[in-house]
């Protein structure tokens, strides 16, 4: 491990950012204040963090239905992001795409998607143009254990093994595709077992311990910046929530779920950075309180937005 | 005669099935236990089992393309697709196969399939699960689609489409899962390609489907209240769509109102028009018209969703262009 | 001006472009070395190489996505699918991400890509390989639609297809590939919605794309000599399409007759005729008629297929039959 | 090997029924006789032959774009197919099937298909049928290097793995996806390494040798038969022909062709019959003559054949 001081500190606080936005997202869907479907990252914010960690914005990542730890891990603006989940014009999407297509183009992101696996094809086109442009730029695509079943998986690995494209796939598997478990929709248990179908490595690492992803995706990254093409990463974890706001996810065996809760990625990171005395407790409680203060503040900045104007619902469907 | 909602109705229909014929089960994601996403197979898996109600990977090709195998060997699925967005992941699967084999293969063989699917906006769902399409459907000899309006439809409509031995797409509106109303008892039977007179009229004839029949209605009152009088015509199902019946209404009003959630180009609307302009242009004292969704995606803010979604006010405007 | 046949007027279309703009580059099945399965793309392997003329595998959701991710990454793919009638492996790819993710982001990204398919019956392909099903891709708000009937028209949408900042569906008949012609050099651009009068008449307009231009063309010379005077009106583009011009040639004839070689049902024929209703009603003296194929599958056997695409024949009689 | 003489001979008679059948075809194409597209299975004969004798009526098979090979196999009439080629009303779909569609479904053959890789869900829930109502009857996936690419090949050994259906997915690596060479179209050597993807096992084999095939494809009808589940078994083998007939298939190196026609499986199978004395040359001779007399009929049936009334365009849309 060789990470920095800071660079731990940044994914403490990225991860805590997070933990925050979905918490706040918990209680303002509960009292009506966000219309439509929100799914939510708790639980898995290591995932994200470790990840974008080797991310620059010119990198490409491909986000999911449960987008909000992608794009915050990837630099999004907790303001803007509040605001599209209300549905406001001051939103990335200016109220039109809402929590399941919340992104920012700007920072490479090639959209949240409601349709599941649909990312994976299109951080493969991404991975392309990297390579056809020559930079060294890489792609991303995020997507779930339930994903790995589609159509995209498959044939996204085989183009980008066959094309040696820059990119990682990038599994997170929280051991459920809506009331569906692991066991349910696969029979295997490590999904990085599927990458050498397509010869490419694979591997399995804790998706909730935030060095561990750190460690593994950033080989990965290496890997594809170099040119040595794809990597399958599969990261465990496990979903807090209900699949959205409103499931109460009682599918859930309450053993598991509680020995879940005791994994928590952020206090394991807490107790790491006062070990390597990078930060002391009151450090520490200062970035949760900064946080949160962020987050109260994207309340109130979404509140105080405006709505689109109606005439908005005719533009944007093509570019002149 | 039973009170129930929209979604028991269509629940109770697979029921009723299921119970007389062991060769009906129903596969979908999280079609089991949890129910299905919006509720409607709730208690099947616990009534039936597991080996009858299962839940799938995300896979829509093979929900759907191993349902129409299934078919071939003698059994008659229900594959439920969780939203008729999804219906792209398994286009090939209706459109190639499940609606071909039997012509490719001279009418050997059948597929007896049904892909139910939820369709239809109001829930700020976005651009990705809120969509209509059912004119793709009817764009595909072979395939059937049945679109109903009322529970007791849903319930007539979802026996007729299990026994019907075509591939079916029976399309189920989300805003009107939870309106009730009263049902028939047991094996009810809606015909495929019968219409349905949702009101009596004299005036014009708006022929609308699925949840755009209450927005007609609604419309209706108001407009009765000003002295015109609607006839409210729902096909049921598009394909087959009965013709005669919008024959006669239009020969009667002499104006008609067609009125669909799609998005206005080449929605199935068109499709109406023509058929009109072809066999009952001399019917018609006025143009045809049309109120439907823009062309454009499905937006997510409420105010941009509300302005989407064709409304009574839209209809009634346009009724009242048309005197 | 240079002689050429409609599938070398397609690649001129995309050479032109390619060597304007770096950014350009074609993906699909069989494309590189072998040109294609129809030959259209011989010899851009051997122009621009490897990097940019490459083969998939047989991989159409990848195709159609890979090129959208391409295309958010600053590319302008050129994406082949083999035949129309694959679509339904890649519409979610089509649908739901190149159509939506400009609206979907607020207007903040674009997604230029063309998916060139061959469309289209006469080859004794049979029922997966000989479609039409333009209307659905109609159906798709953020979509263009273009179909070309000339070696001319070919190269000119062609390059203003590259050069739309959307995703454009270019359609080609497999019958016109071999069909020679008189075509532009260099950068010629044909604006995509922009109509195009094929034959000047007055007696009654024919709408018509694609290889039923020709079709159009052989009955309206056959009409001639009986004394009526046809126009024959190709839109080019179905979206956007060119309202204006058609109601213009309405109001002069008086008559509209629609071709088409999709199925009837929800053919884009549909959606013309309910225009023509909604804005040039009273132009109209007559019914608006549809001479399309018929609601089935495309058989294999040559004397089935010839009965089922549209023929002058039956052109001629349904223009007789509106005086 | 545990082959019986009789059957060791049978498989003979079909593959040089095959062999008769396609030559025919290929002069017939060439004479204009045959309208449309049409995919030759020669040089394959050994993998159809192979995998069907394990094989009875009841037990179903998807068959291919390449299918003719399949339909003998599994006991088609070639007076009937070769009608169907011809596009004539005797034919196995009354003509409006041809080559692409040809399929007898009383002989459980759930359609030829013009979709790469569409036969592998059909045959998937044709093998749920088989389980659902438990029969021990099993469905066999026949598919190409090109389709293991697809879609479909995921969707379809992922869910009939984990439901543990009777079903075998049933390679042909015949090289070549039209003109792209396996080694263009995925960064793999043996197909079979995606089973481990499934957890399913996966076995490669010399396509041909009828024998080897008949061993691993019966070994796993057996497994699907017992109720063990799916495998994916790879037969590795070499299309003759150009990918349809037409395609001059110039992008072959003439040396790996040359290679390749040296391995026919049908005189190895001869070797075999002669080594094992099941058959004398001459006796071998006459099966192959009456294999080319067979198809003489079947051209002679098909020729006098009627075409299609063409009212049969309008019937078979819809079942009533
Ligand atoms: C193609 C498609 N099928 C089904 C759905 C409905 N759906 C939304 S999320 C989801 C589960 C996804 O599971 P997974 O990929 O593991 O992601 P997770 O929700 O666990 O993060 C399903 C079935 C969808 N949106 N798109
Ligand atoms: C979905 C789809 N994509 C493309 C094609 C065009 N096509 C027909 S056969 C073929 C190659 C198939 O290769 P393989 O699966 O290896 O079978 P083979 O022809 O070698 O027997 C292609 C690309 C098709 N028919 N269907
Ligand atoms: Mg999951
Ligand atoms: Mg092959």
């Amino acid at each position: 491990m060789d990470l920095k001081k800071e660079q731990l500190l940044d994914m403490y606080k990225k991860m805590v950012t997070i933990r925050a936005f979905e918490s706040k997202a918990v209680e303002l869907f509960a009292a009506g204040q966000i219309p439509g479907f929100v799914h939510l990252y708790l639980g898995e914010e290591a995932i994200a963090t470790g990840v974008c960690a080797s991310l620059e914005t010119k990198d490409y990542i491909a986000s999911t239905h449960r987008g909000h730890g992608h794009l915050i891990a990837k630099g999004g603006d907790t303001k803007i992001m509040m605001a599209e989940l209300f549905g406001r014009a001051t939103g990335y999407c200016k109220g039109k795409g809402g929590s399941m297509h919340i992104a920012d183009v700007n920072l490479g992101i090639l959209g949240a998607n409601g349709i599941v696996g649909a990312g994976m094809p299109l951080a493969t086109g991404a991975a392309f143009a990297c390579k056809y442009k020559k930079t060294d730029a890489v792609a991303v695509a995020f997507f779930g254990d339930g994903a790995s079943d589609r159509a995209t998986f498959h044939e996204s690995l085989n183009l980008a093994s066959t094309w040696k494209l820059p990119i990682v796939f990038l599994c997170e598997n929280n051991g459920w595709a809506i009331s569906n478990s692991q066991e349910n929709h696969q029979n295997i248990t490590d999904i990085s077992d599927r990458a050498s179908g397509y010869g490419i490595p694979g591997v399995s690492v804790d998706g909730n311990d935030v060095v561990a992803v750190y460690e593994a995706a950033g080989a990965a990254i290496d890997r594809a910046r170099k040119g040595d093409g794809p990597t399958l990463v599969e990261c465990k974890s496990w979903r807090w929530r209900g699949h959205f706001e409103g499931d109460p996810g009682a599918y859930k065996d309450p053993k598991d779920q509680a020995d879940w809760l005791l994994k928590d990625p952020i206090p394991r990171l807490e107790k790491n950075l006062l070990k390597l005395k990078y930060a002391t407790q009151a450090e520490l409680d200062t970035i949760k309180a900064a946080a949160d203060a962020e987050i109260e503040a994207a309340v109130k900045f979404a509140q105080a937005s405006p709505q689109p104007d109606p005439s908005e619902l005719l533009t944007d469907v093509y570019a002149d | 005669m039973k009170q129930m909602t929209y979604a028991e109705a269509i629940r109770d229909g697979m029921r009723v099935e299921m119970h007389k014929d062991p060769n009906v089960y129903l596969q979908g994601e999280d079609v089991a236990q949890f129910g299905g996403c919006f509720g409607v197979t709730a208690g099947l898996y616990d009534e039936f089992g597991p080996t009858r109600v299962m839940n799938t990977p995300i896979s829509e090709a093979v929900i759907v393309g191993s349902a129409v195998g299934a078919a071939l060997a003698g059994l008659r699925p229900i594959a439920e697709i969780m939203f008729v967005d999804f219906m792209g992941c398994c286009m090939d699967e209706l459109f190639n196969q499940a609606a071909k084999l039997r012509y490719m293969n001279g009418g050997k063989c059948k597929v007896p399939i049904v892909v139910r699917t939820p369709c239809g906006a109001g829930m700020g769902a976005a651009a990705q699960h809120s969509q209509c399409v059912e004119s793709w459907f009817t764009h595909i000899p072979g395939v059937k689609t049945v679109m109903p309006s009322t529970p007791a439809d849903a319930k007539g409509l979802m026996i007729a489409a299990i026994r019907d031995d075509n591939p079916v797409m029976y399309i189920e509106h989300k805003q009107l899962l939870p309106v009730p109303g009263d049902v028939p008892e047991g094996e009810y039977v809606v015909p495929l390609g019968k219409a349905d007179i949702k009101r009596d009229g004299s005036d014009i004839t708006i022929v609308a489907w699925s949840w755009m029949i209450q927005k007609a209605l609604a419309a209706a009152e108001e407009l009765a209240a000003k002295g015109i009088n609607v006839e409210i015509l729902d096909p049921r199902t598009l394909v087959p769509f009965d013709k005669d019946a919008l024959l006669k209404s239009v020969a009667k009003t002499g104006k008609l109102l067609i009125v669909h959630e799609e998005v206005k180009t080449s929605g199935f609307g068109g499709e109406i028009a023509a058929l009109v302009c072809e066999e009952g242009f001399d019917y018609l004292d006025a143009p045809i018209k049309r109120v439907t969704a823009p062309d454009t995606p499905i937006p997510f803010a409420p105010i941009l969703e509300g302005a989407f979604i064709p409304s009574a006010e839209k209809i009634i405007k346009a009724v009242e262009s048309m005197f």
